[in-house]
């Protein structure tokens, strides 16, 4: 009998051994489920509906309802998430209330991995390498975009005003977190 | 304690703590406050370094960024070594470990001083005139002997032990410089609400205030009210004050580069610091306050150490409390040397007289000098000065109107101090592209119309009286809050007393002396020993443009970047070409201010933070079997897996062998991977790639080429119909990002009517291949609800089902030659599906096998890579691809440009296969395919091997090569010339296994 | 670096965005019917003008859109920035506000 | 032309270096010319050099918009080599290098050509391939070049960390050209004007063009400069990052466009790098120059540009790379950082030859690495002008080849620079 096959994330080894800095600590979020939203207009509202969160039409902003987000990432692509092991039922509401309206809906929740870091220094930690205005006039609650750090892509979403959820594709995790774990260093005294 | 030339009271340093550092392995005390530079000042040391070429004795010249003279290097062992740091920079630490530079065996005695003996034969660019014959002995001598007298400090020997940070900030007015005018510009700005950042290079907030002993401001002394002001400006949230800070740069769309010195100035920096933070700023609005730099006098010998600046001399005394002499002549054309003297001689220092080149100097300031009792001497020059490591004495002469010098006297001193006026600082504006003005009267640029939403403030922009410096900067600040969409300031004064204020008058170029101006040294470029007469020199030889000026005789190419030079070479050459200095311009400013470590560029980055390491969810895995990896692009992907012993070759042999005989596993996970989802698909895919898409079925596969709109073969790789409207498309581990560019181009600039939406999924999907004739074996266990046989699950077809409990899109796709699948799982069960897929194929002995092996199945088959095969000059015929383009297509891209005449050519080059006639004979790739290996260079060239293994299975050594003409060479024998042979080949068909496909089908 | 107004997200730093070379080159509706001379021109011929040059940029560690500016190559002043298929602005009226300095270019207020 | 020579220079020491006369004249433009060369760089100046000296030509100006060598010649990291791919290339770049070897004696000017050897470093597996494809084109050619080991890297430039675990990219070879190396750039503009001079030509500085006028049959007639108008059958274009502008004047559209790409140096210290290294693969070149700064090449700008200067993000990548290569240089400082303008063609490779105008030439499109091909530039250039026709070394560089599709393409093939 074949066994199903277990998970491992992308940071497994390595959230283990952040060492604890309360300004700007730094944690993984456990596996979630993801979908890329893209389409025409006319398919935006049936989506949030049947996905359960209204997609945000406001550049950069993210819309959350009971454990779903959904995070405008241009004006036709939205990431959208929810729990873990909902993909599929997610799939099939939404393919079905969109039939035949222009859209695309791709899985992508191994994609990403999503970190979060939290601390009255998590936006310093997070300019190391972020060339954002994160002050909280330009970059307020419920912000969230593509932008950079260093030398990767991430998502950057401010969830409270100290608390910022960045989403990773998987093969760049490790250094993403290693270029926060360094930037933090300093404010561990 | 802290040495014979310490004030016994003032100064701003803590006379509580005392510091003891080494100075040329001499041990020095001085006090915490000091500088390096001051701290040395107080023991009576001057002498502080060898100029660059004549290695003269140089001594400290300044107190601040502009010092030329007094460079050393400072710290404790290699990987703490900085050369080239300005003492008058270097805050004093315990411990602190500093070094002369750029003199052999020792600062007082140098034997490099023989090239000051022989400087008539050096004079600007002499090594344009000479060193020519005999020809070999540039490279052989005199080159290597000019490069060991140039340079000034060493290098470090060992790696940088140091960390550093870098931020990017924001804010909507950012003020550099921190003295009275910046202080108030930041008052103004931070009072209207706007985001506020201040930067200085001092270590504490004050400018020139930190050396003002007089002025009072709204009835306080000045130190009180800048520490009134720091305060203030530090009670507010929306303010970020940073102080050991340089703005070292302007850049376009008001992005300031600040460079900030974090533990350099600490005896035990903490561990958990990085040494310096790079900042990258944007600014809304940018107020510039960076004070004024003062010129020194163009005088014969004004190099000899006790020669300083007239203000330096004054923040010695002021500011650290030290004497820089006993008895000083004051040699100026400015009121401020004046303010010097009378505060020295408050001091104790005695001035043995003022030489004030102006014929009737006035004003309060002079009328107080004489009150006070000196000596002052109007319309006199000093036309030269004794001494050998330190000045003894100057002589003074009165100047006649026609230059002549009258009434030379010899004047005994141990300082001569020098003032020709003050030099905005507007670098910084320069470096915005702002336009220089001159000012005649000031004799000086100032900032002039702004190319940047910038403005500047105080002394930077020709200010003097520090009532009217205050009041611009807090006028200022003002209106760059206003500019950047704040107001509601409320109107201030600042009431200054006790100051004298005059109209300060200047000089430029070089003083009249009387003497025989081509024989006399008058430096104007200290550190790099440019004297008036150089720069003559040039003129003479046609170096018209100051910029030639500054190229030939290198005046203000120094680590000082002419702050105290280019404005004196300037009214030399002025004089020299009879043209007015606005005619003659300026050299160009550029960053940084005062220089930057590159290790504050490099910020964070090194190992692997250099760039992303990304690495597959299996890598773990093949990590712990001992692996080889390789970098592809930022990947890194297991190269190989040696057993214990093995070699790469008899890896590569062994995991071969395993495909063709039994089964191996890879993982391929890095290929790129790009969901094309909607009703125009089909469509949308005909255009992108060179093939036909409209009639692929779902559940089929397809190998696609895709060209650049040149024509010129971009990428390929195999394609999944999933659907109707869905492809799962495959790309090059290295094309991935680039393709998906080029798509999402198309599809939003050109046709945005598709109705086609594309998503990048390389990362969703572990990908593992199972390739070799016992792999449907080994899988078919592990899979659910696909039926694999090969009626069902043809080559080139996919299917959706489960394996080991998961969702995956299993390809049935070979790219080795043999049955094969490849396992699409999410990422995270790669790991797990690949161990269990393992743990299936133990029966079967499965092999794990790496790119390497990868390469040379695919060779063996004759397919090509993108990249080795084809090299950007590659179109799909040439590598014998002209079956995957759509003749019947009327357009897609790059399909114009492949129908070009050029491109139809028949000796166009051309894929083949080469076989060596000895089979263990291994060509190496990128070596050249020659008709006539006798022939000389250069040769007529026929192509290159493009690629090359030894093949195990056939026990011939293989190779693929671009060949011009090469399918109509088949069956010819060509050469490779390597060196002392050539290597013949036979010329072949490029599909050396199985070219019926027999085993791929299987 | 440059801050580069996006049409969708505002101004963002450059370090987010691809350059995308001269804008408005479109791709012939029918290439085949063009002949070497004017398809050699498509693909190669750029004004590469000293002053307001129409460019494509994409905000690629963004919003992933791609979009136009207009910029001045001399002072590298970023005058105007509007979506694919927007018309060309008025590139005489851009220049006159480039002569009134750095704020007038900034719109004073609208890079806000 | 005054003889320089080490006596030459002592003796008129002795005279207080008075009696030293101006290295070129600064003449008024005349009303006419045989030729004239547009753009006072290296190449312009080696052109005007070697039309008077090798075609006999003597009536012919340059002129020169600011000061001359005030273009690339005056801001590049002056990197010369000619290990190129391409037979066309290596034909070119090697004719240049050629004249590199005896061009000081030539021109009675030290232009301090090092041949220091330049080491271009591979990091990983495609990089080897193509070096060694590099290695054995040019041993076909006859241009030296040839692979080294990570061991013998480290032997020939013992500066560099050539692995270890604590390097992201480890070094895994190099392809050294001994023959390559460095050359005082001001000095080759300075050496060509002046024995340009000495032949007879008219340097004239502060001289822009402006257009370019054309006869009824569309032949150059004349040139406009903003010191007047200049007849002129015969006209030079050798204008770097201005090319696009000034063909346009004659009516010529051109496959350019033109970039900003920054350089740095370091503060000056003693002898601690021995020969040039480029990386391309981590985008890092460096040498140590004569006055012993760290010359270092940074990269272009992503867009366009004329602001002879560049972002700061782009040093920052520059140095990050250097730091990587060269751990022990962190401490060293960044002593100043400017840009200049580089002409980019699509392929990469330069256009010099005849345009669709007749009298009027071009060369141009050298990109960020055209200060190593300045004598033979201007060489061929000359050759161009005087006969009217190119010589084969330049013929395969037309104007044409885009037309075709027959590029030249050096980039493509190895992503290579400078
Ligand atoms: C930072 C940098 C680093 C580089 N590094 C290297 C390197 O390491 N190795 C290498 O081989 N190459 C390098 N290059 C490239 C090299 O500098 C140039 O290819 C080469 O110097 C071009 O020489 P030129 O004489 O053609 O152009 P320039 O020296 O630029 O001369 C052109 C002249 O034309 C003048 N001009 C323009 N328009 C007009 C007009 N209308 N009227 C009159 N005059 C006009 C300009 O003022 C200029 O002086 C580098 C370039 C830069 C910018
Ligand atoms: N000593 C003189 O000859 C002289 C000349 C003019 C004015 N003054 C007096 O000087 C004062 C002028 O005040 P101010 O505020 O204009 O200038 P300031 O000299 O008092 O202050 C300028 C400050 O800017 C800092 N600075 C300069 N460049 C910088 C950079 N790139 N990055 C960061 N910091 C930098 C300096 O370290 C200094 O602290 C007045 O008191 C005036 O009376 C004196
Ligand atoms: C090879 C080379 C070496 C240089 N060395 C120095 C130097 O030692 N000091 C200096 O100030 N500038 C140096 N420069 C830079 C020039 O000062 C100047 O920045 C460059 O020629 C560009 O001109 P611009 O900055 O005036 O536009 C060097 C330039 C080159 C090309
Ligand atoms: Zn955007």
């Amino acid at each position: 009998m074949v066994e199903t096959a277990i998970r491992t994330g992308a940071l497994d080894a390595l959230s283990a051994r952040a060492p604890a800095i309360a300004a700007a600590s730094l944690r993984t979020c456990p596996p979630a489920s993801r979908f890329n939203f893209r389409g025409r207009p006319e398919a935006f509202g049936p989506a949030g509906e049947a996905f359960g969160v209204a997609l945000p039409q406001t550049a950069c902003r993210a819309a959350s309802e009971s454990g779903r987000h959904a995070l405008w990432l241009g004006p036709d692509e939205w990431l959208l998430i929810a729990g873990d092991g909902e993909a599929a039922e997610i799939a099939a509401k939404m393919e079905s209330a969109l039939a035949g309206l222009p859209h695309s809906l791709v899985e992508v929740s191994h994609r990403n991995t999503a970190l979060e870091i939290e601390g009255s220094h998590a936006a310093d930690v997070i300019n190391s390498g972020c060339p954002l205005d994160l002050s909280a006039k330009a970059f307020p609650v419920g912000m969230c975009t593509r932008t950079i750090f260093h030398k990767a892509e991430i998502v950057l979403w401010r969830i409270a005003e100290n608390r910022f959820r960045l989403e990773v594709w998987r093969s760049f995790a490790a250094y993403v977190w290693a270029q926060l774990e360094e930037a933090r260093r300093e404010y561990g005294a | 304690m802290s040495g014979a030339y310490r004030l016994p009271s003032g100064g701003r340093i803590n006379r509580q703590k005392p510091i003891s550092f080494t100075f040329d392995g001499k041990k020095y005390q001085g006090f915490e406050g000091d500088t390096l530079a001051s701290a040395l000042i107080a023991n009576g040391v001057l002498l502080a370094g060898r100029s660059f070429k004549y290695h003269r004795p140089r001594g400290i010249l300044s107190a601040g960024a502009d010092e030329p003279n007094a460079l050393v290097g400072v710290g404790r062992d290699q990987a703490h070594y900085t050369p080239n740091v300005r003492m008058t920079m270097q805050e004093l630490y315990d411990g602190l470990v500093a070094e002369s530079q750029n003199r052999w065996p020792s600062l007082m005695f140098d034997v490099g001083a023989i090239n000051d003996m022989l400087s008539p034969f050096f004079p600007a660019g002499f090594y344009y005139k000479t060193f020519m014959w005999p020809r070999k002995a540039w490279d052989a001598f005199y080159e290597p002997k000019i490069r060991s007298m140039a340079g000034l400090g060493k290098a470090p020997t060992e790696a940088d032990a140091d960390r550093y940070s870098q931020r990017y900030a924001h804010c909507d007015v950012l003020v550099i410089g921190g003295g009275p005018a910046g202080l108030a510009a930041a008052l103004a700005a931070a009072e209207s609400g706007a985001r506020v950042m201040l930067a200085d290079d001092q270590p504490e907030f004050g400018g020139s205030l930190l050396a003002e002993t007089e002025a009072t401001i709204d009835g306080k002394s000045a130190i009180d009210w800048v520490a009134e002001m720091v305060a203030a400006l530090k009670a507010r949230a929306n303010v970020t004050l940073l102080s050991r800070t340089q703005a070292f740069g302007y850049y376009p769309h008001n992005s300031i580069g600040l460079s900030e010195r974090l533990t350099d100035h600490l005896a035990n920096p903490p561990a958990h610091l990085p040494r310096e933070r790079f900042w990258t700023v944007h600014a809304g609005e940018v107020v510039i306050a960076a004070g004024s730099l003062e010129r020194p006098m163009v005088f014969p010998e004004n190099d000899r150490p006790g020669v300083m600046l007239a203000d330096s001399a004054r923040i010695y005394v002021n500011r650290y409390g030290v004497k820089p002499g006993k008895r000083a002549v004051v040699f100026t054309a400015h009121d401020g040397a004046y303010r010097a003297a009378l505060d020295l001689k408050k001091a104790g220092i005695e001035i043995a007289a003022i030489a004030d080149l102006r014929h009737h100097p006035e004003g309060p300031l002079v009328e107080a000098a004489k009150a006070a009792g000196i000596d002052v001497l109007p319309g006199t020059s000093v036309t030269g000065t004794a001494g050998r490591l330190r000045v003894k004495s100057a002589t003074l002469a009165r100047i006649g109107a026609d230059g002549s010098a009258m009434d030379e006297r010899q004047v005994e001193c141990d300082l001569v101090l020098m003032s020709g006026g003050i030099t905005p600082s507007v670098h910084l504006f320069s470096q915005s592209k702002g336009k220089l003005r001159f000012d005649e009267h000031l004799k000086a640029y100032v900032p002039g119309r702004p190319a940047e939403r910038e403005r500047s403030a105080g002394a930077c922009r020709g200010l003097y009286a520090l009532s009217a410096v205050i009041a611009d900067g807090f006028a200022q600040g003002e209106g760059a809050a206003k500019s950047a969409g704040f107001g509601g300031v409320t109107a201030r004064t600042f009431a200054v007393a006790g100051t004298l204020e005059s109209d300060p008058g200047s000089f430029l170029g070089a003083a009249p002396h009387g003497r025989d101006a081509s024989r006399v040294k008058a430096f104007v470029d200290f550190q790099n020993d440019v004297t008036a007469k150089d720069i003559r020199l040039a003129t003479r030889e046609g170096f018209r443009s100051i910029e030639h000026v500054k190229r030939y005789t290198t005046t203000g190419m120094a680590t000082d970047q002419g702050k105290t030079s280019n404005m004196n070479a300037l009214g030399i050459v002025s004089e020299a070409l009879e043209r007015d200095i606005p005619e003659i311009g300026l050299t160009t400013f550029r960053p940084p201010y005062t220089p930057v470590s590159f290790g504050a560029f490099a910020g964070a980055s090194r190992g692997d933070l250099f760039d992303p390491v990304r690495t597959t969810p299996i890598h773990g895995w093949a990590a712990e079997q001992g692996a080889a990896f390789e970098d592809v692009g930022i990947w890194k992907r297991a190269h190989y897996f040696p057993k214990a012993g093995e070699d790469m070759h008899a890896a590569v042999e062994r995991e071969c062998k395993a495909v063709r005989d039994s089964v191996g596993i890879f993982d391929a996970s890095t290929l790129g991977k790009i969901e094309v989802v909607g009703k125009d698909a089909a469509t949308f895919m005909n255009r992108i790639y060179t093939n036909a898409w409209t009639k692929l079925e779902p559940g089929r596969l397809r190998y696609g080429v895709m060209l650049r709109e040149d024509g010129f073969v971009m990428d390929d790789g195999v394609v999944g119909r999933m659907a109707d409207d869905r492809f799962h498309v495959t790309t090059t581990t290295g094309g991935a990002p680039r393709v998906l560019a080029h798509m999402e181009d198309y599809l939003q600039t050109e046709w945005a009517d598709l109705e086609v939406w594309l998503t990048s999924t390389t990362e969703e999907w572990a990908v593992i291949a199972v390739q070799g004739p016992n792999a449907r074996k080994v899988i078919e266990p592990l899979v659910e609800g696909i039926d694999l046989s090969p009626e069902a699950m043809p080559h080139m077809s996919v299917a959706v089902g489960k394996i080991c409990g998961v969702p995956t899109r299993l390809f049935r796709v070979s790219f080795t030659g043999e049955l094969g699948f490849e396992i699409n799982v999410p990422a995270d069960y790669g790991r797990a599906v690949w161990e269990a897929v393992f743990a299936a194929g133990k029966a079967y002995d499965i092999t794990p096998y790496g790119t390497e092996t990868m390469h040379v199945l695919r060779a063996e088959k004759g397919y090509i890579i993108v990249g080795q095969e084809t090299d950007g000059t590659a179109v799909p015929d040439d590598v014998g691809l002209g079956w995957a383009v759509g003749k019947a297509k009327k357009d897609f891209v790059g399909k114009r440009s492949i129908v070009r005449d050029e491109f139809q050519k028949p000796d166009r080059k051309q894929m083949v296969g080469l076989l060596t006639d000895v089979p263990a004979e291994v060509l190496e790739e990128g070596a050249q395919i020659v008709a006539d290996p006798k022939q000389p260079a250069p040769m007529t060239v026929l192509g290159q091997v493009t690629s090359s293994y030894m093949s195990s299975v056939l026990g011939h050594s293989i190779a693929l090569a671009m060949v011009k003409g090469g399918r109509a060479r088949l069956g010819e024998t060509l050469y490779v010339p390597m060196p002392g042979r050539a290597i013949p080949v036979k010329v072949v068909e490029p599909i050396f296994f199985d070219k019926e496909g027999v085993r791929l089908n299987g | 670096m440059l801050v580069i107004p996006c049409p969708y997200c505002g101004p963002r730093p450059e370090l987010e965005f691809r350059y995308g070379g001269e804008a408005h080159i479109a791709r012939p509706e029918d290439p085949s019917t063009l002949d070497d001379e004017a398809w050699g021109a498509f693909l190669y011929l750029r004004s590469n003008p000293k002053g307001l040059h129409a460019e494509r940029w994409r905000h690629i560690h963004g919003c992933a859109r791609y979009f136009n500016v207009v910029r001045d190559t001399i002072s590298d002043t970023i005058l105007a920035s509007y979506k694919v298929g927007e018309a060309k602005p008025d590139m005489d009226a851009l220049a006159r506000i480039l002569a009134g300095g750095p704020r007038a270019a900034a719109g004073e207020e609208k890079s806000k | 032309m005054q003889k320089f020579s080490g006596f030459g220079l002592i003796a008129r020491a002795f005279g207080a270096h008075k009696s030293w006369q101006a290295q070129w004249r600064d003449p008024e433009p005349k009303q006419s010319y045989d030729a004239v060369i547009v753009g006072g760089g290296g190449h312009g100046l080696g052109a005007a050099y070697y039309l008077a000296k090798e075609h006999g030509m003597r009536n012919i100006a340059v002129l020169e918009k600011g000061w001359i060598g005030g273009g690339n010649t005056g801001r590049n990291t002056t990197i010369i080599r000619s290990n190129y791919l391409f037979d066309e290339s290596a034909a070119l770049y090697d004719h240049a290098v050629k004249l590199w070897e005896g061009l000081s004696q030539d021109l009675n000017y030290n232009t301090m050509f090092s041949q220091r050897g330049v080491l271009m470093l591979a990091h990983n597996i495609h990089d080897i391939q193509s070096f060694k494809r590099h290695v054995h084109a040019n041993r076909a050619n006859g241009v030296d070049n040839e692979w080294l080991t990570p061991e013998e890297v480290k032997e020939f430039c013992p500066a560099i960390n050539v692995g270890g675990k604590d390097m992201r990219y480890p070094i895994l070879g190099g392809a050294l050209q001994r023959r390559g190396g460095t050359a005082r750039h001001d000095a080759v503009a300075w050496g060509f004007a002046r024995a340009a001079d000495a032949l007879g030509v008219d340097i004239i500085q502060n001289c822009e063009v402006t257009a370019i006028r054309r006869d009824a049959s569309g032949a150059v007639e004349a040139v406009e400069t903003t010191r007047g108008t200049i007849k002129t059958k015969k006209v030079g274009v050798s204008a770097a990052g201005h090319t696009s502008m000034v063909l346009d004047m004659a009516g010529v559209r051109m496959p350019l466009e033109s970039y900003p790409l920054q350089a740095l140096v370091s503060e000056p210290v003693k002898p601690a790098f021995n020969c040039v290294v480029m990386s391309n693969t981590i985008h890092a070149y460096i040498s140590q120059s004569d006055k012993g700064e760290m010359v270092i090449g940074a990269g272009t700008d992503a867009y366009t540009s004329y602001s002879q200067r560049g972002a700061l993000h782009i040093a920052t990548h520059t140095l990050d790379a250097i730091c990587e290569l060269v751990p022990m240089f962190r401490r060293l400082r960044m002593l100043r950082m400017w840009g200049g303008i580089v002409d980019v063609t699509p392929d990469r490779s330069p256009i010099l030859g005849k345009t669709p105008v007749k009298g009027l030439y071009v060369n141009c499109g050298w990109g960020t690495g055209g200060f190593k091909a300045t004598p033979g530039a201007g060489n061929l250039l000359a050759w161009t002008i005087a006969k009217d026709e190119p010589h084969p070394i330049n013929a395969p560089f037309t104007l044409e080849r885009f037309r075709e599709g027959r590029l030249i393409d050096e980039a493509a093939a190895a992503a290579v620079a400078h």
